[in-house]
């Protein structure tokens, strides 16, 4: 996948209109992601049922369009799903888009692999992996109750 | 002057970048190096190398005078009155830290006041804040005009009794605003308070004539004048350096050491504590002699007709803002994209192996008083042409394209 | 192992100096550097240079990897846990410096004490002095035996309650005395103190295994090791880097700015403010393979066998007196001879085209205590045979017939 | 002139036996020098008589062959000298040691020239022109009344 593909063909659609936007009502967990190096920043909010699965989920926030792109497709994907169910999602994602080839993952269908494929160009772009990473880092933070704030430079 | 020939003096422009020519517009962050200067690092290590100052074999003793050659070029080159007003830093990070740090523990007391700019890089806020915490300070913001530059009269307006230090930059690195060093050390000096310059930006694009400026300290940082990494300048009147306590403590910056106390050495030793970066110092000589060759006052002139050039194309280009529009700009061109985030303008400019910076280039309070949480930057430095502006403007076309903008 | 073949990867010694073949044996003060680091140097300006960290462009981003590559290879060469816990420094004495100042601010309260020992260098003295001035802080000095060596009895004798620090030299650049730092931080850590060490001559002569130690910080100079001038490493714990508070301020440092206020960065960034020496860090990762490559084992066992027939010859030499006379001696023998003072033999040795150092070695205090004003000191490298040895001897005999001594 | 030439021909008789060793009595004017790097230091007495001439003059001190040969010749060569004689002595031998072949005074006869011209040899060994050097800028300092410690690092 070439730059131009890897930015027009998912990034624009959700960069530009991206979902899920704003403050989920009655959100009983959030976190705040902060990228140091480029400005971007994300709040995660989150609405686990009594099941523990995610009833809704939302983001505010500003940066680039892969960090907003990478932030409006997470929030569809772990929709409906369940907390250890968006953990194992968030653990493939992580490891798809710094080695591994392919995602793994049981509880995406393919339809949903696509979709977050569009983001493996991303590796091709080291300083760019923080920007795709950051709101699945403080998503993580969001459901382990985390107070501190999220920081790219934390890891690698 | 023909840019041409000094561009083949840089070796970096005869490799391709991920099969493109290299056009390297990031050199406020850091500049390229010419052969001289590397072929001189690799000859000492190779040929001559020992530590400086310490031992009396024959080396040694050729090493100490080709480091002591470079302050005294750092000297002429800077017209300091005096060799011994030249100190070597890790960077002019370092130096500024230097100067807050010692100004801090002799001169500031507890609700003095310390301008700097909304201009300011990090280096040149930060140690201050460091006072801010354990002197309680008082530090001031000289704020901006629409255009992006401090007028004196900005400076003049936060200026009370409690003034001690006025801590500003020469050129700024985000809007290129060259200011008025001159008159603000006149003012300052009427009133005595002291004047540092951050000169990162001002050594490899001014004219540096310490008796003309009559700061009380600048600031150089090597890496960004042709220079090798790991090295800053700073200059600092004598009387500032004679009475000033030391800032680190180490061999070769002491006079008689006991175990129940302990004397400091004369400059330039005095600042100098442990072993020195030797080889980028004796280095240096040669960015020296390689700006000294083609003549400030050319590099003046080529940069700033580039800078008008490149100025006319951006501001051309539809949906590009340019930052700033100060009387006087130094080789710096910042931009915002409406709809697409400076990070993402660099990268797709890499890609054209157009390489430019993006984010708020260690100037938060700046970015913040725009209202923009990054900026694209493109800077200028010898080696530049106008072709490398043009290759700019295509590829910010290029990215427009992709972002579907007109 | 072949020294001859290991000396051929040092182009210096292709020279002839002053018509001489080189004998160095002033590597105590600096070591001379191999090929490959060079190499590294030249084709990291020319062909990949950038600054780190900043941009995300191409080079930046090759060069920022090339940079944290270096940080790994350190990680991994003195075994710290973490990458997080290796700060770049422009040397040892800054990385000494930033510790003191650093526990000065947080840790060390008026009347407490801390350790050092006779045998530090001005670097490990000179930064625990300045807070004796700013803060009131006691220091006390174990003392040394009469071989040059500090027992582990001499500095549980110092502790009180009051000691928070204990800071150490691994290898005494003047005895050759390696101290039993394992056990001191056993002791010291028994009762709550922090542990500093120096390792300048530790770096290049032992085998460094933080785990092992134990020790809270340890510093290290690059330049001494077999890498480039300007750059030196801190290693310190995590907890205590995480802990502490920044020591420069400037970019790179910092999280968020603000006019009323700043966050700082985490580490390593916390405590590498401003642009760092990012040709020499990258060339660096050079000097640690080329140690692996022959092995810290045999490097112990060649300088081993080399300091052994170095000590024979010397004590056989009439009116020669070596300093020290410790259990364990790294490569290092200071010497006096009666009737000629110490710079004399230095200047004559020269003459031979013997480098060796004369003077106080930035060990005053030890001097001192030895009621000598100054020493001479032939250290090794890994380059070094008995055939430099036998130089060395030589011209301590003509040296001696000029003054006319048996 | 030959290291060996330089060592043996003068500075040995010097620097093993040294002339004008001690405190002078009575001595009106004294300074002391110190240069950091070698450890070497000085001190030197002058008894000046009502007319200005140096009726005495001595030095205590502890230094290397060339610093304590040089203070040795010196304090040999200015006795019985004017003040202002002495200064244009040291003068000469200053510039002699750093940049002149040759001695010019008039205020020194062949003898002593000659005397004097065999630390020209020291020029070969910049380190070393200090050594040479302290005890002549100590004693300027003496003359002058300057009550500041003399420093070879202050000068170059
Ligand atoms: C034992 C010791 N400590 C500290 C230092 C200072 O190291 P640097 O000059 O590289 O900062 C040295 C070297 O001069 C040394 O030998
Ligand atoms: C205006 C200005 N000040 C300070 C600095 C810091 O300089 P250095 O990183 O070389 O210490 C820079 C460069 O980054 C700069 O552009």
């Amino acid at each position: 996948m070439n730059l131009k593909e890897l930015y027009q063909e998912i990034i624009l659609e959700h960069g530009k209109n991206p979902r899920n936007i704003g403050k989920t009502e009655n959100f009983n967990k959030d976190a705040k992601g902060h990228n140091p190096l480029c400005g971007d920043s994300v709040h995660v909010y989150l609405k686990l049922d009594n099941k523990n699965k995610v009833e809704d989920v939302s983001f505010e926030g500003s940066g680039c369009a892969i960090s907003m792109a990478s932030a409006s497709i997470m929030t569809d994907l772990v929709k409906g799903k369940e907390e250890n169910e968006v953990r194992e999602i968030i653990n493939d994602f992580l490891g798809m888009i710094k080695i591994n080839p392919n995602l793994k993952s049981k509880n995406l269908n393919d339809d949903e692999k696509t979709k977050l494929m569009c983001l493996s160009g991303v590796k091709q772009y080291p300083m760019r992996v923080k920007c795709a990473t950051l709101s699945w880092h403080t998503l993580i933070s969001a459901i382990d109750n985390k107070n501190e704030e999220i920081n790219t430079e934390k890891f690698d | 002057m023909n840019i041409d020939t000094i561009k083949k003096e840089f070796p970096i422009f005869d490799e391709k970048i991920q099969n493109n020519d290299l056009v390297y517009l990031d050199s406020a962050n850091s500049s390229q190096k010419p052969k001289v200067v590397l072929d001189r690092i690799n000859e000492f290590y190779r040929k001559q190398f020992s530590n400086v100052g310490r031992s009396v074999h024959y080396l040694a003793v050729a090493a100490t005078n080709l480091y002591e050659n470079t302050r005294s070029s750092v000297q002429k080159y800077i017209n300091a009155k005096d060799k011994n007003e030249i100190v070597f830093t890790k960077g002019a990070t370092e130096a500024l830290n230097l100067v807050a740090n010692t100004l801090g523990q002799m001169i500031l007391e507890p609700n003095d006041e310390v301008i700097i700019t909304e201009l300011e890089h990090h280096s040149n806020y930060v140690p201050w804040h460091f006072l801010r915490k354990s002197k309680n300070i008082k530090i001031k913001f000289a704020e901006i005009n629409e255009d992006g530059d401090v007028p004196i009269e900005n400076i003049e307006k936060e200026i009370t009794n409690k003034t001690k230090v006025i801590a500003i930059t020469h050129l700024s690195n985000v809007t290129g605003s060259i200011l008025p060093i001159k008159e603000i050390t006149q003012l300052a000096h009427s009133k005595g308070i002291i004047v540092v310059v951050d000169g990162c930006q001002g050594g490899p694009h001014l004219k540096l004539d310490m008796q003309d400026l009559d700061c009380d300290f600048y600031a150089i940082s090597c890496h960004k004048m042709y220079g090798p990494t790991g090295l800053g300048v700073l200059y600092g009147k004598k009387k500032w350096l004679e009475q000033l306590p030391p800032y680190q403590g180490g061999g070769g910056m002491i006079r008689e050491v006991k175990k129940n106390g302990i004397s400091y050495g004369d400059l330039p030793n005095k600042y100098e504590a442990g072993t020195m970066a030797t080889a980028q110092v004796i280095a240096f000589d040669q960015s020296i002699k390689f700006l000294e060759s083609i003549g400030i006052d050319n590099v003046i002139e080529h940069e700033k007709k580039l800078i008008e050039y490149g100025q006319e194309i951006i501001q051309k280009n539809n949906s590009v803002k340019l930052i700033g529009n100060p009387k006087n700009r130094g080789g710096v061109l910042s931009f915002t994209i409406d709809g697409i985030h400076p990070h993402d303008i660099a990268t797709i400019l890499d890609e054209d192996g157009v390489a430019i910076r993006a984010g708020h280039h260690c100037c938060q309070i700046l970015h913040d008083k725009l209202g923009i949480p990054a900026s694209a930057r493109a800077s200028l430095g010898i080696y530049n042409t106008k072709n490398d502006l043009d290759k700019l403007n295509d590829a910010i076309n290029n990215c427009k394209k992709i972002f579907d903008l007109k």
